[in-house]
């Protein structure tokens, strides 16, 4: 009796609880909706128009999101990169031990990825990483760039260990790999201080030809997908070898 | 309202739809329970907020959200997932207690899987040959560094067998309640290695 | 694509995160909250019309470039962020037995 | 020469990779040099800048200011680069031994200088969201470092309610962003009062205060800050506390100055939040018995004094609030080391179980004393400094007065409760070779009796306002604090030592994940109502 008393209480709590946040979201959703219809007179385009007129002549890429990030704001894009180079190395921390248990066998991962699923990766895997490349190379060009496409180059690799999943990964040369493609990004990126006396642009001045603006793009759109992409597989591979 | 309906284009229609399937996916995996389930809800509401990127003419942060969010994240979290369904065993005592004749059939595992369905729980049995040494302190390590959840081993004296885990686990809890009832299998608890300074 | 709905997106992301009783399912409500910001950013770079922000010879106007580019790099925060926090949760099944976080709680003080 | 804060914020990122790269045995050496580096290149930066800084704002690859990112630094932010230095001067010197073979551990350290001399220094919203999001992420591995479970558990609670603060700010970025076309704060400042329709600033400024609020352990949501602090090591907790959480404090001044013109900021609101999370925060740290868990909570009540004096519209209690976070990150590190020294000897974190560390420990025991007079308020340590310029600030027989004095004796009580450690016999050996430690505790404890007695050339150099009329010496004092001591050492006799039950109670009491969401949410919604609807 007393017990069922106390838990109908509780969920009387918990449901005035509830009903309490959803009113405090209902407050909050009001008051946006209300300081949304202002955005109509105060919006400011200044930036849409600067890029419209500019971008182009400045950087050299048709792909503005991409002259955003390797040229404009680079030094975002830098530590972008470097969240991903610390969350690598913090995620292989976390879960790294060090017993050695090399002889330990799982009885459940004996499974046998199904033959059908293995012939049908074989065929994607390649066309997967032709299709990353192109986006990381073309990415001045067309949507893409090296952070996708090494994400896509990543998930081409994943593929690899459903062909086969005793594959082994040496996860140490990955991440010094990694690493130093980190330090060629900022040595690359920091090259115009000497060419044009400013950090983080391009290195050939502004008023060369577009052509040749595109040879740094393309290189470190090359660089950070190569980053991105030993980045990513270390990830995951971290997760799959988890405790094991 | 009439005219600004005549005035909306398909795409503009599209994407209101797509806006209230992603809210309607939103709700369903915030109140949904079960975890296996979220996790094809979450890369299908990948997909979705990746149309509709590409609606609000973003094909670049399509094309990541289409690699990072729907292809990477929703493997990590299967990954994760599955292995909190997981159970880790690890046999030392390498005898009939959990593998008779090649088969499960063991007293010991029958009383395991018992355990392990009960709190569905995927029991996932390992043994090495090369760690037949019954150490104590090596055992304590493993079970703090690794992930192992439970060493099996016996006690070569008395023929029991003992249940090595971790005392801040509430399985091992559970484990030690329901293995009351069997006389010769022992359950022992290890402190957590403190904090320190 | 109204901003205002995508709002209402983040804010499912806040309920999931304010009554979700396990970690993962914490960590699906921090992966929601950062979609619909994501969402809510390109919708209002979207807010007038333009063409995607790649040109040719007859572009006439495009959509804003910037917040496509930021929302790039928040994918890629997001997804360590999850990487991350789903690598700890593994660890801490493993540690307490549950992902329930007030049974963490009831581990640690019986412990202490 | 220009580009000095590049060089930077690049020294420490490339030093941290090189040392994960090359293993060698005297990497740690390479640290040091950096360290060395850096400093004479920021003492450079300092003298050849001094008194221009509306020089220093440079444009990264020499756009159009409103596009590119830029960087700007100005007294403040070059005294809180100073801060960053000095301490990780300290914490490196404190772990010399512990980081010859760490080399991952060095190179998370490394990295995070980079990423806060970053944050310091950056003039873009959208840049300071990276920091902020690369803050949280490292920080999150040095909690997890220990890899126990409760350091997991401390861990995954930050990051996932640090990540929904910083996405409530990244909210406030996108509001901003469509309102001036631009993220350039200086430029948003100069542009800031010519918006009239004010909603939607107001909505965005809540955003932003709400994102940073959980940054700075403000009252509602401080509740991840005692875990992660008691939990990491010792040189970790004195790093975080000292320095980390000042990350978030520096935010909400730049930003304060960022809506100046919209004439909304600065409010009481932030005031009265200010005091919560300082009686709240001295509540806690009266009912705990674990030394870190103390040393945390006091952080949390100390956060609270400096917003009193941050949220402030009067610039002497500003200043005073912004060297508070100076001389606060001084004895608070301080603390925190030597903490960690005793309970390495100890092996136990229970105050009730340390006793005769004067005894045994000498040298520590003197620099934990120095600590202690310090935060208590001591006169003649730095503490005492910081408090009475924001007490006279306020009026004499104010509200804000009798708080923040009450505050001053919960603080004294409870460190009345842990200098029981001091008396007793010896009851451990000690071997007396720390040199290293000491070292970084010897320099703390003189910098806050330097700081506490000659400060004139420090603040005005810094904040152009010499503050000469506090520190007079005055025996009146002296009698202040002695009453302080007497009245706290009363309520600890009488009230904390008998454990009482709702002394434990709070003890006890643990908020759960999701109840800390909720109270953000209950938080964001008083902001909101605070600012908009009334």
């Amino acid at each position: 009796m007393n017990t069922s008393a106390s838990s109908s209480s509780r969920t009387v709590v918990s449901v005035s609880r509830r009903i309490l946040l959803v009113a405090m979201l209902l407050v909050l959703f009001g008051v946006f909706t209300v300081s949304m219809l202002e955005l109509e007179e105060l919006y400011n385009d200044y930036g849409r128009q600067y890029f419209f007129e500019n971008a182009f002549d400045e950087t050299g890429s048709r792909n503005f999101v991409t002259s955003i990030l390797l040229d404009y704001r680079l030094f975002d894009s830098l530590f972008e990169a470097g969240i991903l180079l610390i969350a690598v190395s913090g995620v292989i921390w976390i879960s790294k031990h060090d017993v050695e248990e090399k002889n330990a066998r799982f009885m459940i991962d004996k499974y046998k990825t199904p033959d059908l699923f293995v012939t049908f990766s074989r065929l994607v895997y390649p066309l997967m990483l032709t299709f990353g490349f192109y986006i990381v190379i073309n990415g001045h060009l067309s949507p893409g760039g090296g952070f996708q496409g090494g994400a896509i180059v990543a998930t081409a690799i994943l593929i690899l260990y459903y062909i086969n999943p005793d594959k082994e990964t040496n996860i140490g040369f990955i991440v010094t790999v990694e690493k130093v493609v980190y330090l060629l990004i900022i040595v690359a990126a920091s090259v115009s201080i000497v060419t044009r006396g400013t950090f983080f642009t391009n290195f050939f001045p502004v008023d060369a030809p577009a052509d040749l603006k595109a040879i740094y793009l393309v290189l470190l759109n090359v660089l950070i997908g190569f980053k991105v992409s030993l980045g990513l597989w270390t990830i995951f591979t971290a997760f799959l070898k988890e405790g094991r | 309202m009439v005219d600004y309906l005549t005035e909306l284009t398909f795409i503009d229609y599209t994407g209101y739809v797509l806006q209230i399937l992603l809210i309607f996916i939103a709700l369903a995996i915030v109140l949904h329970k079960k975890t296996g389930t979220i996790v094809i809800l979450i890369a299908s509401f990948s997909l979705v907020t990746a149309s509709l990127y590409v609606l609000n003419n973003a094909p670049d942060v399509a094309i990541a959200e289409v690699a990072i969010g729907s292809a990477i994240i929703p493997l990590i979290y299967v990954i994760s997932v599955s292995r909190q369904r997981e159970f880790i065993v690890l046999d030392k005592a390498m005898d009939d207690f959990i593998i008779t004749d090649e088969q499960f059939t063991g007293i010991g595992y029958i009383l395991l899987k018992r355990f392990a369905d009960f709190y569905h729980l995927e029991l996932n049995i390992t043994n090495d040959p090369m760690l037949g040494r019954q150490d104590e302190a090596r055992d304590q390590r493993l079970i703090e560094d690794t992930n192992v959840d439970l060493i099996v081993t016996k006690d070569k004296e008395t023929g029991d067998y003992i249940l090595k885990g971790k005392a801040s686990s509430l399985l091992m809890n559970k484990l030690e309640q329901m293995t009351k009832d069997y006389e010769h299998v022992r359950v022992v608890q290890f402190k957590d290695r403190g904090l320190g300074e | 694509m109204n901003p205002i709905l995508t709002f209402l997106v983040v804010l499912i992301g806040f309920y999931g995160l304010s009554t979700s009783t396990n970690i993962i399912k914490s960590v699906f409500s921090v992966t929601i909250i950062e979609s619909g910001v994501i969402l809510l950013f390109l919708n209002l770079g979207n807010f007038e019309p333009g063409s995607i922000p790649i040109i040719n010879d007859e572009t006439v106007m495009i959509v804003d470039p910037l917040p496509q580019a930021l929302m790039i790099t928040t994918i890629v925060i997001g997804s360590t962020v999850t990487a991350m926090a789903l690598m700890l949760c593994i660890k801490v099944f493993h540690q307490y037995g549950t992902v329930e976080w007030k049974e963490i709680l009831r581990r640690e003080d019986i412990k202490s | 020469m220009i580009n000095i804060p590049i060089i930077l914020i690049f020294i420490p990122v490339v030093t941290s990779i090189l040392i994960y790269l090359f293993k060698w045995r005297h990497m740690n050496l390479i640290a040091f040099a950096a360290q060395l580096v850096m400093t004479v290149l920021a003492i450079h930066y300092y003298l050849y800048y001094r008194g221009a800084f509306e020089l220093t704002h440079i444009v990264l690859g020499g756009w159009d200011a409103r596009i590119g990112i830029s960087l700007v630094n100005d007294e403040l932010s070059m005294s809180f680069i100073f801060l960053t230095l000095f301490t990780w001067w300290m914490v490196i010197i404190y772990t010399y031994a512990f980081g010859k073979t760490k080399h991952t551990f060095l190179f998370f350290l490394f990295f995070l200088q980079g990423v806060f001399l970053g944050l310091l220094q950056s003039n873009d919203l959208f840049n300071l969201f990276v920091f902020f999001e690369l803050t949280t992420i490292i920080v999150t591995i040095l909690i997890a470092y220990k890899k126990v479970g409760e350091s997991y558990r401390a861990a995954i609670y930050y990051l996932l309610l640090n990540t929904s603060g910083v996405l409530i700010f990244l909210l406030g970025i996108i509001l901003i962003y469509f309102n001036f076309g631009t993220i350039n704060m200086v430029e948003i400042t100069q542009l800031m009062h010519t918006v009239e329709d004010t909603t939607l600033l107001r909505l965005s400024y809540l955003f932003m205060m709400g994102g940073i609020s959980v940054k700075a352990a403000l009252f509602p949501v401080f509740t991840w800050l005692p875990r992660a602090h008691g939990v990491a090591q010792s040189a970790i907790s004195a790093l975080l506390s000292g320095l980390i959480v000042k990350g978030g404090l520096y935010l909400f001044f730049r930003l304060n100055f960022l809506y100046e013109g919209a004439g909304f900021a600065y409010s009481d609101f932030f005031f009265y939040v200010g005091a919560l999370t300082a009686i709240v925060g001295v509540m806690f740290a009266l009912s705990q018995k674990d030394m870190k868990q103390i040393l945390a909570y006091h952080t949390v009540s100390q956060v609270g004094i400096i917003m009193m004096g941050l949220s402030s519209v009067d610039e002497e209690v500003f200043f005073g609030g912004v060297m508070h976070t100076f001389n606060h990150a001084f004895f608070k590190s301080l603390l925190f080391l030597g903490a960690g020294m005793i309970i390495k000897v100890y092996r136990t974190r229970k105050v009730g179980d340390i006793r005769g560390v004067a005894r045994t420990m000498p040298l520590v025991s003197i620099f934990m004393i120095v600590g202690m007079l310090s935060i208590t308020g001591a006169p003649l340590f730095n503490g005492f400094i910081s408090k009475s310029i924001i007490m006279y600030g306020f009026a004499e027989t104010s509200v804000r007065y009798w708080i923040l004095f009450a505050v001053n004796i919960g603080t004294a009580t409870s460190f009345v409760k842990m200098a029981q450690i001091f008396f007793g016999p010896k009851t451990v050996s000690y071997p007396m070779r720390h040199l290293a430690q000491n070292t970084a505790m010897m320099m703390l404890a003189l910098g806050c009796i330097i700081l506490g007695n000659f400060y004139i050339p420090f603040t005005t150099g810094f904040f152009g306002i010499p503050f000469d009329t506090v520190g007079e010496f005055h025996i009146g004092h002296f009698f202040d604090y002695a009453v302080t001591v007497g009245i706290a050492y009363m309520i600890f006799r009488f009230i904390v030592a008998k454990d009482y039950r709702p002394i434990r109670l709070i003890r006890e009491y643990q908020v759960s994940f999701e109840t800390a969401n909720y109270v953000f949410i209950v938080y964001l919604v008083a902001l909101t109502t605070y600012f908009i609807l009334i």
